[in-house]
């Protein structure tokens, strides 16, 4: 054997442990954030009713009552109004680049929707004050314009690149051949596109949609200046409310460490990381079903 | 009758020429195999008859091809309409990832059909012309992706079936097939031909030979020669046919 | 209760000399920009002397102040109870006066206390109820847990709580231009940071002005707070020393809409 | 015919919505840019309250954050892309990054300040700051280095492999540098994302900046231009600009995501084009 | 003398079995074909001589594959070294997206080689083996995809021999090329065997009684029949061989 190789395959095994110990020090990364997060929210309930917390809508620290249910109603109504408009308006964007845009076009437009994720969120969220909340003010007849529609429009088009990016992917990822079959059938352009193409990459735009969600129950900043942060069930969709973000953003600052309030929010944001948990598991068995087909 | 006629084609990917000046004429219900090496031009001939060539970008097409006198590259053909006439097998069988039944009912589907027994009954009758029906009938509504290769092909042949084509345009539709389900296409194909105009590419000359009843062969863009099937494999007029059929290259 | 501190001692405290290179200051976002006044001037006093500065409310102030990953705490309120046991040093370093702010459209330019309280709790949710025009009132507030919603409640409101049906900002900022976009609507703010985006209100018929606090005529503000874990020492003490000084009160704390402690007649 | 005249007016509303992205697109750039340009002068950078400071702050932390979590996430993705055999530890590791992915970034920032700047007591600095960031990072560069090593064709792999070559060997020599684009590509999102990132920051790198220019100082603090956006639209004092501040500076955000994009795909468009010899088209 | 012996060999991917109960002894410095319809298993046995098999998850393998005598399934097999002296040439020429030069280069490279002189003595010494080096000496530092499917497919051997392999295992190498550049690589082969034992797969029969010297036959995992390769295409023992190569099907 030649001299060398004792170090080739020395730099083999130890890249490959390298590699590993990489790989598992990204899962105790997120175990740490569970362990972390979770103890401190859970310790919450050493002087707060489980019960009240999930199903009770009266979050009223100061006289002890700790009811998240409106934050979270508040995060899955701005999500599903965000996925609603988003979500069609993405899905359209990301057919167009794959099966109808010229190459030129495609080639400028793919690269400029990624430039919507590079837009600071507070940005968003002022454009959010200063025009969305208006036009809301004006649509639902409301006093202030604040609630979940404005964060939900304003969410909309802070989603758009990831149902773009990734469901175009999933179109493109598609064999030639279901085009072409399809084509060669007599099938006009739509058709291919509505019954074969889009079907057929269902898996990849429902992973978009489910990660596109993710993003939206976890934004933060943009939210948190157009919901109006009111700790209490909307009475329409204009009017002020809270989500589990925004709510930990306005009180985390003012609320004394290990106090129940305090806590409560950490429960807050361990709700939160359950439910991403929980999109991703769909997200999974969406791509596993996908698998199979 | 004559039911292709294709007159002077070029055809260009970008600066590259493809094909040199074809001009090659096919019998309405009879089977023509489209021969010659890897990358010779059968395949890319075969696409500009249903005009699936116009999916390749860059491509330019010179000359003539007239379907039932109809010149298919005039400005006002409907190639939507021409497709469904002219139906494509593909090399590699690519049915959808929906079920046998929906695979085949995709076709009368898109073509305004919606009545839930009529389409029972084209994707039935269909079926049965591709001989396929007594293997699937009692899984209609599973995936086709489950079926074998050579059931998938000849799901694909049922969906085309059902569309009510006139011509069948094949390429290689056996290269990836085992033998059992080659003969079966084989015969398939016999059977077929009284109905449809056929036009089958192949790179198996006992192939050609077995299903077609005219044969040309095709060597780096050049349409080489044509001629009845069994008179190109015995008495080929040119020696680079000669060549290649007594497998001197390719 | 407040006692006023040695506002006398300077930087000719020989006792006192720089320890650490580096001290950290965080909490109330209403302070901060005094702070950050006060770390800048403070470090060009003196060199490689680093005052690293962070928002994040009040309570994240006193939160790390008192698990001691920073030396300094801004506060806009009273150390809660569950801070008592750590062992916080307050020091009051100046008074922040709160306004009354409506939107441009409100016609009216007074309130009285019980007007505001009535509004703020709900009672009143139309303006011609208060001499204004017919338009529904909107309130932009703060977050439960801010220091200057506190305030407001304490002061104006007499310790009654505020409706959450109001909508609320999380920062001055956001407030303002809510209040400047949002028909008949009102909020509350530091006095330091009124625009001409919005107009203010006489609180009881006095407008708000440095010496209306001062004779104690304005009666919305309270003090300022910078609590430190134990005694300050070193370089902590220097800072809220030069906090304190003369210099820095006459100069730079009205200059930012604050009043000094020393001017309070009281 | 029906199904024309549905393919057609297909086309217009595909057409429609793609025009309404971007006209989207355009508002908000042209608001931004529009907005803020004006104010972008050599005092907006370097005047008293000038953001030179802020602007150093945004690339030092995102180079730190890089600095953390690149290798880990190219180890990470390396392993799920070219190791990982079929089985529940991979699984796991699968879900996690996955997980990982979709922590919501106010999450992070709580995390990042119970552990880095309370338990390591490295307080509101540069250094938390970017430890927390790279949380944010890494999930990314996980996902994107697995996609893009699993673009590259197996014939490469099993070519090297093939001539004796050791797995590390083929993946430094062939696979890595095959991989490149699309692994910057990667680091362009990422860094496009964490350049807005204000929700961490706030929590872990604190609001104020070093007086020193260029303080390479990890432990001095850590506003960056995002936060310092976020500062000042919410304390806006009087007789500081607050408004043409904020703008300046989101415009400014804007035109470095844009510089960063360019920089980094540009040279690896030109790197595809040498090793694929791939026409530009 | 017995280059390569196999004993018994069995291979399943997953549940299903590949290979049956493969027995074959290959000669040193001869040409072996590998010929049979799609799927019936050849580059899967092929792919067990060098243990490129083990790259596929899930495979089982049983059986005996002796190499020089040794085991190359024996635990303390070094694969390394294995696939260094059992070079390996794809259907699909894959040269690295690099220069001509450092493809040809890579093998010694990895291997340790470092000294530029002789690393360039190696390149042109392969380049020439592989009856390239003619058409590229000038183009050495241009990307290797810029050359012809042929000129790939000949690069991919001239970087093969660069690391000075005993045995060449080709699965279907020309099956990608055209007529001329087929023909170049079967004069290639043919230089090749006074050095090297080689086994090639192919469909065409043409090209196995061309190239080779002995011809294996397989059929659904199984090994129908092995012989001298002008026996095997003019008197084969076994009717199924028979039928295939008298195009009956396939
Ligand atoms: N989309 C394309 N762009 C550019 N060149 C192409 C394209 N498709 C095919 N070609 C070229 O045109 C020539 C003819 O290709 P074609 O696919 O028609 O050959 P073929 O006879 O069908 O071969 P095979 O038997 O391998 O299928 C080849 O040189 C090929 O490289
Ligand atoms: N990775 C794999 N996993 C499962 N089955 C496989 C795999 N690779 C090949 N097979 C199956 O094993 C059988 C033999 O395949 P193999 O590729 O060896 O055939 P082949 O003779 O080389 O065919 P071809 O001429 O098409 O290359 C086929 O049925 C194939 O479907
Ligand atoms: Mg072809
Ligand atoms: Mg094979
Ligand atoms: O100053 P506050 O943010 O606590 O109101």
């Amino acid at each position: 054997m030649p001299h060398h190789k004792s170090k080739v395959y020395y730099n083999d095994r130890i890249s490959k442990y390298l590699f590993i110990s990489s790989a598992v020090l990204v899962s105790l990364i997120i175990l740490c954030i569970i362990w972390f997060v979770g103890m401190q929210g859970l310790s919450m309930f050493k002087e707060a009713s489980v019960l009240d917390f999930f199903t009770s809508s009266k979050w009223s620290p100061d006289s002890g009552q700790y009811g998240a249910l409106t934050f979270v109603v508040g995060s899955i109504g701005t999500t599903l109004i965000a996925i609603l408009l988003g979500g069609p308006l993405g899905l359209a964007g990301a057919v167009f680049l794959a099966e109808i845009a010229p190459p030129w076009i495609r080639k400028i437009m793919r690269p400029a929707t990624d430039l919507f994720a590079g837009i600071p969120s507070v940005v968003y969220g002022y454009v959010g004050i200063t025009v969305v909340v208006g036009f809301t003010r004006d649509i639902t007849k409301s006093a202030t314009g604040y609630g979940m529609l404005a964060a939900g429009i304003v969410l909309a088009v802070m989603i758009l690149p990831t149902v773009i990016s990734l469901s175009e992917d999933a179109l493109r990822s598609l064999p030639k051949t279901y085009k072409e079959a399809s084509l060669a059938l007599g099938a006009t352009r739509w058709q291919t596109i509505r019954r074969v193409l889009v079907p057929a990459a269902s898996p990849g735009i429902l992973t978009a949609l489910i990660l596109a969600m993710a993003r939206a129950i976890g934004e933060t900043m943009a939210v948190q200046m157009v919901i109006g942060n009111s700790p209490r069930f909307p009475d329409s969709l204009g009017s002020p409310t809270s989500t589990l973000t925004s709510n930990i953003v306005m009180e985390m600052g003012n609320t004394p460490y290990g106090s129940t309030w305090n806590n409560g929010l950490f429960m807050m944001a361990f709700l939160l990381l359950i439910i991403a948990l929980i999109m991703i598991i769909l997200v999974r068995t969406a791509s596993r079903k996908g698998a199979v087909r | 009758m004559d039911k292709i006629v294709v007159n002077n084609l070029d055809l260009f990917y970008g600066e590259q020429q493809a094909l040199n000046n074809i001009s090659l004429t096919m019998k309405e219900k009879s089977v023509t195999a489209l021969i010659g090496p890897s990358g010779c031009g059968k395949s890319t001939f075969l696409r500009t008859l249903n005009r699936m060539q116009d999916l390749t970008p860059g491509v330019k097409i010179i000359g003539q091809v007239k379907i039932d006198g109809q010149d298919i590259y005039d400005a006002d053909t409907d190639v939507v309409l021409l497709r469904k006439k002219v139906g494509m097998v593909f090399q590699h069988p690519n049915p959808f990832p929906k079920s046998v039944f929906e695979n085949v009912a995709y076709g009368p589907r898109i073509h305004g059909e919606t009545d839930k027994r009529k389409l029972s009954e084209i994707v039935e009758s269909s079926l049965k012309d591709a001989a396929l029906w007594n293997e699937v009938k009692d899984r209609l509504h599973e995936s086709a992706l489950g079926l074998s290769g050579g059931q998938q092909q000849r799901l694909c042949i049922a969906r085309l079936l059902a569309v009510g084509p006139e011509i069948l345009l094949m390429d290689e539709p056996t290269s990836a097939l085992d033998p059992i389900s080659t003969m079966k296409i084989e015969e398939l194909i016999a059977e077929l031909k009284d109905k449809y105009t056929i036009i089958i590419v192949t790179h198996n000359m006992h192939q050609a030979s077995r299903v077609s009843d005219r044969t040309a062969f095709f060597l780096s863009g050049d349409l080489i020669e044509e001629d009845v099937t069994s008179i190109l494999f015995t008495r080929p007029a040119k020696k680079k046919t000669e060549d290649y059929i007594s497998g001197r290259f390719g | 209760a407040e006692q006023t501190p040695e506002a006398s001692s300077n930087n000719s405290n020989t006792a006192t000399t720089i320890d650490k290179k580096t001290i950290s200051s965080a909490g109330s976002t209403a302070l901060q920009p005094l702070v950050k006044l006060a770390a800048n001037e403070f470090m060009a006093k003196n060199d490689g002397v680093q005052v690293n500065l962070s928002g994040g409310g009040s309570m994240t102030g006193l939160n790390n102040v008192a698990s001691g990953s920073i030396e300094i705490g801004n506060s806009d309120v009273i150390t809660p109870d569950e801070l008592k046991s750590a062992g916080l040093v307050d020091h009051q370093v100046c008074v922040a006066p709160f306004l009354l702010i409506v939107n441009k459209d409100v016609t009216i330019d007074n309130i009285t206390k019980a007007q505001a309280a009535d509004i703020f709790t709900g009672k009143i949710t139309n303006w011609k109820d208060v001499g204004g025009q017919d338009e529904k009132i909107s309130i932009i507030g703060r977050a439960a847990s801010s220091g200057t919603r506190l305030n407001v409640e304490k002061i104006v409101m007499d310790g009654q709580k505020m409706t959450d049906a109001a909508a609320a900002q999380d920062s001055t900022g956001n407030l303002l231009t809510g209040v400047a976009n949002t028909p008949g609507a009102i909020g509350y703010i530091d006095a330091a940071y009124l625009k001409d985006t919005v107009k203010a209100l006489k609180f009881n018929g006095v407008a708000f002005s440095p010496e209306a606090v001062m004779n104690g005529d304005y009666p919305i503000y309270s003090y300022e707070h910078m609590y430190t874990k134990g005694e300050a020492t070193g370089t902590v003490k220097l800072f809220l020393d030069y906090i304190m000084s003369n210099e820095f009160q006459d100069k730079f704390v009205e200059q930012t809409g604050f009043i000094p402690v020393s001017k309070m007649k009281k | 015919m029906k199904a024309r005249r549905a393919d057609r007016l297909a086309s217009v509303f595909l057409w429609a919505g793609a025009f309404l992205i971007v006209a989207l697109l355009i508002a908000f750039l042209g608001l931004i840019l529009g907005r803020g340009l004006p104010y972008l002068s050599w005092e907006f950078f370097n005047g008293p309250d000038g953001v030179r400071g802020q602007l150093f702050n945004s690339f030092y932390i995102l180079f730190m954050s890089l600095a953390f979590s690149l290798p880990i996430g190219l180890g990470a993705g390396i392993y799920m892309a070219e190791y990982a055999p079929k089985n529940k530890f991979t699984d796991l590791i699968r879900l996690s990054t996955e997980s990982l992915a979709s922590v919501p970034s106010i999450v992070f920032g709580l995390f990042g300040m119970i552990v880095f700047v309370n338990m390591f007591g490295l307080g509101f600095t540069i250094l938390g700051g970017s430890a927390t960031l790279a949380l944010l990072n890494l999930p990314i560069l996980v996902r994107v280095t697995e996609e893009s090593l699993r673009a590259v064709p197996r014939s490469y792999r099993e070519a090297s492999l093939a001539l004796g070559a050791t797995m590390w060997q083929t993946l430094r020599k062939v696979v890595l540098p095959t991989a490149l684009p699309g692994l910057i590509t990667g680091v362009t999102l990422v860094a496009g994302r964490a350049l807005g990132e204000t929700a961490i920051l706030i929590f872990t790198a604190g609001m104020n900046v070093s007086r020193k220019l260029f303080d390479v100082n990890p432990m001095a603090a850590g506003e960056t231009l995002a936060v310092h956006l976020f500062a000042v639209k919410s304390n806006p004092l009087p007789g500081t600009n607050a408004d043409q501040i904020a703008d300046g500076t989101a415009a400014l955000l804007i035109i470095m995501v844009i510089f960063f994009n360019l920089c980094l795909t540009l040279p690896s468009r030109w790197l595809q084009f040498r090793l694929l010899g791939k026409k530009r088209a």
